[in-house]
């Protein structure tokens, strides 16, 4: 099918011209973006022909650069006067992010309300404050892709200071959303052009949404048995939510060294049977049923109560790499089939 | 509660105060949280320490203590015990190694050493803070021992722990009982032997409480203090003995010099114990009689002084000049070694008229002559030109050796050996008898070369220590076995194949779950099984994962 | 986060390594004893913990403590057939030959672990020994303990 | 149509078994998110046995599930391929079940299809396959733009190159004949581990380096793996704390060391927490590396084949090498 409309005026950028403008960001910004080793991920860029444009989406979400695996809060210094407290450095050189999806950009958005509501992260916050956003839109989906569920579209730059378009030869520059996003461009005058081209406006496949109106404020009526059940394959390992743009929960920990410290947070994950362990040893949600239901439960109750948003932007990464083939989306059908009886 | 560490580095004079910084070991351990005390002593084991330490426990609510001293194979116990007397569990003391493994290896280093103890103190304490309360294990003692070796020695003990109205089995390799001694015609210094020694072998043959084995072996040794299963082998007869403890009297051989001074080619040459039974059973007249001393010892391959062997050419020198006045009788020596009163023999037989002549081990003597030797020329460094003695008689002084059965021995009984292969006691000086292993006790030349009233002395010094936990009926044992942990016991039973004492079992629990089970009392704390479990559920008491690894932890 | 710690002594120039030394209560730990009592020099870059015997030295412990940064681990144990506990030893050199081989395919140097027999009386043994793979271990160099 | 009628006969038999109360729990395969991707499922009554599939993607080893379900379920019924049943060999010596507690399904298998090769060899649109057969040396896929042939020993899971079950193991049921299928060529894996061999220290920690930085620590190799059993682990402990959550190289290398560790002697190479790996790491290399040395030094068999036998690390020879000492 060809959804293209001819002779549009666009400013576009060649993927060579690509190559050089990100160049000339690099020597501005701390450059990160899609590398390939044995999978796709971001990584920060040293050289501008190792970034990986040929990706679907990466492994891991872009909330690794803003909420990484394991970060410093601070370190403790301890001597016989008392204890001297330091405050990890955070980022201060600005950054870029290029490659960003639009559902990735979703999730940062949530995160935001998460990191940056009642309760301020500065950690986070900083960072997602100097990191510049080029989103890239979808012009193919995956089979586990259902960002459309959550009305999200493909080839909308929203979240993003940039917004490019991926036309083969070359990128349509689609969006420039802010300030920031505008000085970038202006970086890169000499490479963009105005042109007229046959121009993209439509994903090549569309993802396909799924009905979950009736799921959102009716999880109580849920029957226990149904997590009980469901769960059955589960392997209560981590890989689901660390691979989730909007996971966002951690743990604390202390490595402690010889007179002092370190207090790092680190990701964890709610299929863990520590995960709700108390120091008293109680477990409230002992059973791979238990844990799996409060998964289900924060991203489709808790989090639409809470912030008036699903916690789920349907990037299907928790489909495409549970070890036995889980399927959120199936999952959710049978949920809403559950609630109709 | 909250844990108080209380911690005391001892200088042990300047064994440790001249290498190590002491203080400065004292602030750094101050930093840790959880001590509360931290002190130094001159001497942490002397009286007044002690009861020091004692205070401080009380004054400071101490509920760990550290003391960083010497090694523990020796002073631990005695801390202890002073911890116990304080009213603090014994389990919750601990003892850092900072003389042996520190002071004394990196005396050339010194700051790096101050660094290194603080460094160890800081383990004990990461140790020391997880610390449990424990209580000894206690078990019944068999009232009977086992004597291995028929010897004097072996023959003193058994008679003594016999006359204690203890059971003693008394196993011999060969034939009768003596042991080396019933070669000798006359034992120094009194120069009477055969009847003594026949008096004693009477003694053990009238004792009921002592069964004796002839022409018998160890097979085989399991068990403890308290519990020995011995089997005895004698020929194709097996017999098994429970033995509450074991003391090993199993002397020592007597070199066989061949190759050396024409030994075993010439006729007249022989060793001082082949002389000595010799004339044991014929009147010998020889007119020429040269000794040898120190052949085959104090040499590369066998560097130790035997001790013994001056003084039993002096006693065959004597005997020989006494029976035939007229005799020529020459010692050749390295030294003279006559410790004690036997220096009165040594001066004796100068005024008999027994020449004493020094050789060099650079230029040793050389025995001339065909058949049988007539002359030994030696190098005589005073006259500064070799000397020929004729001789009609060559017997040479040759050393005690340790039995070749003594490494199988070692193996059997879990004993430790030394360089030169004779068994070694828990400490020379402060447990001269005893093993580390509890209940298996040493004397005589088995541990090393003694003369015949030292064996005696031994031989009661081991009684009396055996003797100890036989009269107290039971034994307690420090409580460092392992246990697992059902919650996490997973029933794989990796601890029950690796357990060398089939402590380890499996119990059924109600729920339909096997879990793994040890036997406290079988169980010798070794750790095979802790290594063997793979997620931790089995732990050894003293030894656990979480305290090894916080001193790792304090370490790094 | 994880820095390369600066080891090195600036009077000598020399690195000094950290290393861990598991030792038998009833052999090793005795005869590092008689080192000290025959006052013999050992550098003194390791430091010693002392187990009942060398099969309580659970192979995690080694894995640990190269994550923690250590530069070496040894364990000392009574020669085979003389192992207090009878065969604890035996187990040991199982373990220790295949965690070496592990190590080593995992990037590891398998010279940094090492096990050696040494017996109650062998106080020279444990000094010699200790000098040789203490300098084994300088020759080796520090440990990036980030990589 | 040979495969859908094993599926048809597998479903009336576990029909059967939980009809007449046989078995109270039936763990076997179900459609996942597409054809090619198959979950686990766990069947508790007769209606539930339609959901079962049988085809050459059904590659989980569902041994891994046994400890997690037996306390509660009177007894099991399984369905395993040949090499599968190694894990069940090995679960019985460990005492993790006894065998009259499993009921086993012995399924034929001729090689199971790795998606991940799937994909490079057919594309990433693995959802147009939307059926398989098979003749001797190829997989048939029914795609919708028709069938598309495909050499069998092309996707097949390395680990099925070099198939093996093991020794007398007694089915409950056999669906078919099991017989070990031959490809022409062998598993790479031995390979791998040698070209590993032959790097120098730093070049293989160079390379474990960049294998690690992709790990991110979500344990899914250890959770799959059938000998994952312990009712806590040691990763897991608060006290001591062994390992913690924070994601440097040294953690990963200490988790995976110790990990490959604790299989030694019992890794049945299944190939579960290599497939499991979501960051593409190949864990069997370290794996196979163990169970290489333990042959080699310790003249040990591979887990799983024969039913006798002790742990390779849980008995010593006094005759042992000593060539490191």
């Amino acid at each position: 099918m060809d959804n293209r409309e001819k002779g549009v005026e666009r400013k576009i950028i060649t993927r060579d011209d690509l190559s050089k403008w990100l160049e000339k960001i690099k020597g501005h910004f701390d450059l990160y973006a899609p590398v390939r080793s044995t999978v796709v991920n971001f990584g920060k860029i040293e050289r501008v022909d190792k970034i990986c444009l040929d990706f679907m989406n990466t492994f891991l979400p872009p909330k690794v650069l803003f909420f990484p695996q394991t970060e410093e809060l601070f370190s403790y210094a301890r001597d016989s006067e008392g204890i001297e407290v330091k405050r990890a450095e955070d980022l201060i050189k600005e950054r870029v992010l290029f490659g960003i999806r639009p559902c990735d950009a979703r999730a940062l958005s949530i995160l935001d309300m998460v990191f940056g509501g009642e309760i301020q992260d500065s950690h986070y916050i900083e960072k997602r404050r100097n990191t510049v956003l080029i989103g890239i839109g979808c012009t193919e989906s995956l089979n586990t892709c259902f960002c459309s569920t959550f009305g999200i579209d493909p080839l909308s730059g929203e979240g993003t200071d940039i917004f490019l378009i991926d036309n083969g030869g070359y990128f349509t520059i689609k969006e420039v959303n802010t300030q920031r996003g505008r000085s970038l461009i202006d970086l890169g005058n000499t490479f963009i052009k105005t042109e007229k081209v046959d121009h993209r406006e439509e994903a090549g496949s569309v993802t396909v949404p799924i009905n979950i109106a009736s799921i959102t404020g009716n999880m109580e009526k849920v029957q226990e048995d149904f997590w009980n059940n469901t769960s059955d394959p589960c392997l209560s390992c981590g890989i689901c939510t660390y691979v989730c743009p909007t996971c966002h929960c951690f743990d604390v920990e202390d490595e402690e060294k010889k007179n002092g410290g370190v207090r790092f947070r680190t990701w964890d994950f709610c299929m863990s049977k520590d995960f709700a362990r108390m120091a008293s040893g109680e477990n409230p949600r002992i059973s791979k049923g238990e844990r799996y239901r409060h998964r289900y439960f924060h991203k489709f109750d808790y989090f639409p109560k809470k912030y008036a948003v699903v916690g789920c932007v349907g990037c299907g990464r928790c489909i495409s790499y549970c070890p036995v083939n889980m399927d959120i989306r199936k999952v959710l059908e049978r949920i809403r089939e559950n609630i109709q009886k | 509660m909250k844990t108080r560490i209380g911690v005391f580095v001892c200088r042990c004079g300047n064994n440790i105060g001249g290498v190590i910084d002491v203080p400065n070991v004292l602030e750094d351990v101050r930093s840790i949280s959880n001590v509360v005390l931290a002190e130094e002593f001159m001497y942490a084991c002397s009286e007044d320490s002690l009861s020091t330490l004692k205070e401080r426990i009380k004054e400071h609510g101490l509920n760990r203590v550290v003391v960083a001293a010497c090694t523990p194979r020796t002073h631990e116990p005695l801390f202890k015990r002073c911890c116990e007397e304080a009213g603090l569990n014994r389990y919750l003391f601990e003892f850092v190694n900072i003389r042996e493994q520190c002071a004394w290896i990196h005396a050339h280093e010194k700051a790096k050493a101050t660094k290194k103890a603080a460094g160890l103190v800081r383990m004990g304490v990461g140790k020391a803070f997880l610390l449990k309360p424990r209580e000894d294990i206690e078990i019944d003692i068999t009232p009977s021992a086992m004597i291995i070796g028929g010897g004097v020695s072996g023959i003193t003990s058994a008679l003594n722990l016999a006359r204690q109205g203890f059971e003693v089995h008394l196993v011999e390799r060969s034939d009768h009982l003596g042991g080396v001694a019933s070669d000798f015609k006359t034992w120094f210094p009194d120069r009477e032997g055969d009847r003594k020694l026949s008096h004693l072998v009477r003694s053990i043959e009238c004792d009921e409480n002592i069964t004796v084995y002839l022409s018998s072996k160890i097979k085989d040794c399991s068990g403890n203090l308290g519990a020995f299963t011995v089997v005895i082998q004698d020929g194709d007869k097996e017999r098994t003995v429970v033995v509450g403890t074991i003391v090993i009297a199993t002397g020592a051989g007597v070199l066989k010099p061949h190759g050396l001074y024409g030994y075993g080619e010439l006729s007249n040459v022989m060793t001082q114990m082949e002389y000595d039974n010799l004339s044991k059973r014929r009147k010998e007249k020889y007119k020429k009689v040269v000794m040898i001393n120190c052949v085959g010892t104090r040499v590369t391959e066998r560097p130790y002084c035997s001790q013994v062997c001056c003084m039993i050419a002096i006693k065959n020198a004597i005997s020989v000049k006494e029976s035939n006045p007229q005799a020529a009788v020459h010692i050749l020596h390295r030294d003279i070694l006559v410790y004690g009163t036997a220096e009165e023999y040594y001066r004796y037989a100068m005024e008999l008229g027994i020449g004493f002549s020094r050789y060099t081990i650079e230029a040793p003597p050389q025995i001339l002559g065909e058949g049988s030797g007539d002359t030994v020329r030696y190098y005589d460094e005073t006259a500064g030109k070799d000397i020929d003695i004729s001789c009609d008689l060559v017997v040479l002084s040759t050393p005690l050796v340790a039995q070749e059965e003594n490494e199988s021995m070692a193996k059997l009984f879990k004993v430790p050996i030394s360089e030169e292969r004779f068994f070694l006691e828990a400490h020379q000086k402060l447990r001269p008898v005893e093993f580390a292993t509890d209940g298996i006790y040493i004397c005589g030349s088995a541990r090393w070369p003694v003369d015949i009233r030292e064996s005696i002395a031994q031989g009661y010094a081991a009684a009396a220590k055996a003797a100890i936990p036989m009269h107290r009926g039971r034994v307690f044992f420090e409580a460092i076995t392992a246990s697992c942990d059902e919650k996490n016991c997973s029933g794989c039973g990796s601890c029950i194949e690796v357990c060398p004492y089939n402590a380890v079992d499996y119990k059924d629990l109600e729920e339909d779950r096997k879990v793994v089970e040890v036997n406290q009392v079988k169980c010798k704390g070794c750790g095979c099984c802790v290594s063997a479990c793979k997620n931790g559920a089995m732990q050894q008491h003293g030894f656990s994962d979480y305290q090894l690894l916080s001193m790792i932890e304090m370490m790094a | 986060m994880e820095k390369k710690e600066q080891r090195v002594d600036r009077g000598t120039e020399q690195f000094s390594p950290k290393i861990l030394v598991f030792a038998c209560n009833w052999c090793s730990y005795a005869a590092a004893d008689l080192a000290g009592v025959s006052r013999l020099e050992v550098p003194s870059d390791f430091r010693i913990i002392r187990v009942m015997c060398s099969a309580r030295v659970r192979p995690e412990f080694v894995i640990y403590a190269f994550s923690r940064g250590f530069d070496g681990v040894f364990i000392l144990g009574c020669h085979p057939g003389e192992c207090h506990y009878s065969e604890g030893n035996y187990y040991t050199r199982r373990r220790v030959l295949l965690l070496k081989e592990t190590l080593q395919f995992m990037g590891i140097e398998s010279e940094r672990f090492q096990l050696r027999w040494v017996s109650a009386s062998e106080g020279a043994k444990f000094a010699g020994t200790m000098k040789r793979l203490i300098e084994g271990i300088r020759d080796l160099g520090p440990r990036n303990i980030d990589t | 149509m040979i495969k859908v009628m094993l599926q048809k006969k597998l479903q009336d038999r576990v029909k059967e078994l939980l009809q007449n109360g046989t078995v109270s729990l039936f763990i076997g395969y179900e459609q996942g998110p597409g054809f090619v991707y198959v979950s686990p499922c766990f069947v508790r009554d007769e209606s539930g046995a339609e959901r079962l599939v049988l085809n050459q993607f059904c590659s989980n080893n569902l041994a891994g599930y046994i400890h997690e379900y037996n306390a509660y379920n009177r007894r099991i019924g399984i369905c395993v391929k040949g090499c599968d049943a190694r894990a069940l060999v090995e679960l019985v010596k460990q005492n993790q079940i006894t065998r009259e507690d499993l009921f086993v399904v012995g399924v034929p298998c001729t090689g199971r299809i790795d998606i991940s090769k799937l994909r490079e060899e057919y594309g990433p649109k693995l959802e147009e396959i939307k059926g398989i057969s098979e003749t001797e040396r190829s997989f048939l896929l029914e795609t919708v733009r028709g069938t598309k042939e495909i050499y069998k020993e092309k996707i097949v899971f390395d680990k099925c190159l070099s198939c093996t079950h093991p020794e007398g193991f007694e089915y409950d049921i056999l669906l078919d004949e099991l017989k070990i299928p031959e490809f022409g060529s062998a598993d790479p894996v031995q390979k791998r581990v040698e070209e590993m061999e032959s790097l120098s220290t730093a070049e293989k920690n160079e390379v474990w380096c960049s294998y690690l930085s992709q790990c991110i620590l979500c344990r899914a190799c250890q959770k799959a793996c059938y000998a994952c059993y312990c009712p806590e682990c040691i990763f897991d402990k608060a006290y001591p704390r062994w390992f913690s959550k924070i994601s440097t190289t040294a953690q990963k290398r200490l988790y995976h060391l110790i990990r490959a560790y604790h299989l030694a002697g019992r890794c049945v190479d299944c190939g579960e927490c290599e497939r499991a790996c979501p960051a593409g790491i190949p864990l069997r290399l370290l794996n196979k590396k163990i169970e290489k040395e333990t042959k080699k030094l310790f003249n040990n068999r591979e887990a799983g084949i024969n039913q006798e036998g002790v742990l390779p690390l849980n008995t010593f020879d006094i005759d042992d090498p000593d060539f490191f000492l």
